[in-house]
């Protein structure tokens, strides 16, 4: 399942979303990615973070994501969901659930989802620093590099 | 030909709109050509393009790389390597 | 932090637990391990599993494996938790939480505790089938296997 | 020397009681000799520890080996391979 939102998101609901009233799943994986208040490690403090993205594109993007994890590993669910607008400092950005028979499946796939999303999906970063500037967050190699491991 | 093209975070900020539909002259036929021409279209688009080589295009929704064609395109999108998650 | 206890867990409390009022924590992993209908992939299904247990090494044993977590990867923070007594399918057996500023550090430390949890932690499952009969769960060689790749 | 014992699991269950205490002959000094010698107390002991080599011990709280001294023991717990998470 993939959502596109301004709107906070509860990890338990999400969850039992996936997992309520099954016996199948063994393994449930989430990854939860953060506003830090030093967002960039060279930066000084922010105070907001502004997330721009590509209308229909970022949803046909995740949802390829999503069909290739679930082609790769065995799973018994998959959820995607990424907040847009204005958020602050402590806010949740993103989720990723995989429910899966087994750990390994599970936290590979969770790995997997968000690397592809990080290179991928079309989202932009802009933080405001204490003074008020406002800058794009540059894109970092080393979530490019990481990429080289699904290759196989 | 007319192209709807839209632009995203810094390339929309440097260009002063997030979308507009242009004609495009019949030698324009990928996308590495059409950055080209844009970067004529005045000095807006002369800085939008200035790093052309880190410019991100997807057609139609898709990712794409500097030498695919645009000729069926419906929509031409340019942004910055994309930084969510 | 360690917890083992008979009482279900949530997964949202306990990542508000490591994280509220925090801004320098910028990815959160969780692993919930449940209890599958047909537990062994060999066996039947199943009506109710019991979990002993070794108190006082139990919590000596996990406590061992987050230091040991905390030493190879900078994070904010760990909370394990695990259930004893009678479970049944669907039920939450384990849960694991690892923060950190970064997505790669989280993951690996989460696989790193349940890795480790999986073949040190002294916790023995028994399986009740639909037919009454009971069964102590077989360690899986696979479990022991994987610790290879933390031997670095 | 008295020694305190713990069993779990099937261990438990086969030698049917999870804790004694018990008096240890003074040649018994290592985790090998010490189930060489309980296997000699009764057929239920036998029988719990006749696959010794997949049974794992404890010694006060710390997994160890089968050559480990028990010399200083406090506490000392036989248990199947553990399978918990």
């Amino acid at each position: 399942m993939i959502r596109v939102q301004p709107d906070d998101f509860d990890v338990s609901t999400e969850i039992a979303r996936l997992s309520d009233g099954r016996t199948d799943i063994g393994a449930i994986v989430t990854f939860t990615g953060t506003v830090r208040g030093g967002a960039n490690d060279s930066a000084g403090a922010i105070t907001s973070m502004t997330l721009e993205h590509y209308p229909g594109m970022t949803e046909k993007e995740l949802a390829r994501i999503e069909t290739e994890a679930n082609a790769r590993w065995p799973l018994q669910g998959t959820t995607i969901i990424h907040r847009i607008g204005e958020l602050n400092p402590g806010d949740n950005i993103v989720l990723v659930v995989t429910a899966s028979r087994h750990r390994r499946a599970a936290f590979e796939a969770a790995e997997f989802l968000m690397d592809y999303l990080k290179t991928r999906a079309t989202f932009w970063k802009k933080e405001t620093a204490a003074d008020g500037s406002g800058d794009w967050v540059d894109a970092r190699d080393a979530d490019e590099a990481v990429l080289a491991r699904w290759k196989k | 030909m007319t192209g709807k093209l839209l632009y995203f975070a810094w390339v929309r900020e440097k260009i002063g709109k997030g979308e507009e539909l242009v004609d495009l002259p019949g030698d324009v036929s990928d996308v590495a050509q059409l950055i080209s021409w844009l970067k004529t279209r005045g000095p807006e688009y002369e800085h939008a393009f200035e790093r052309a080589d880190i410019i991100r295009t997807a057609i139609d929704q898709t990712h794409v790389k500097p030498d695919a064609r645009i000729t069926d395109a419906r929509e031409i999108a340019f942004f910055p390597p994309v930084t969510g998650g």
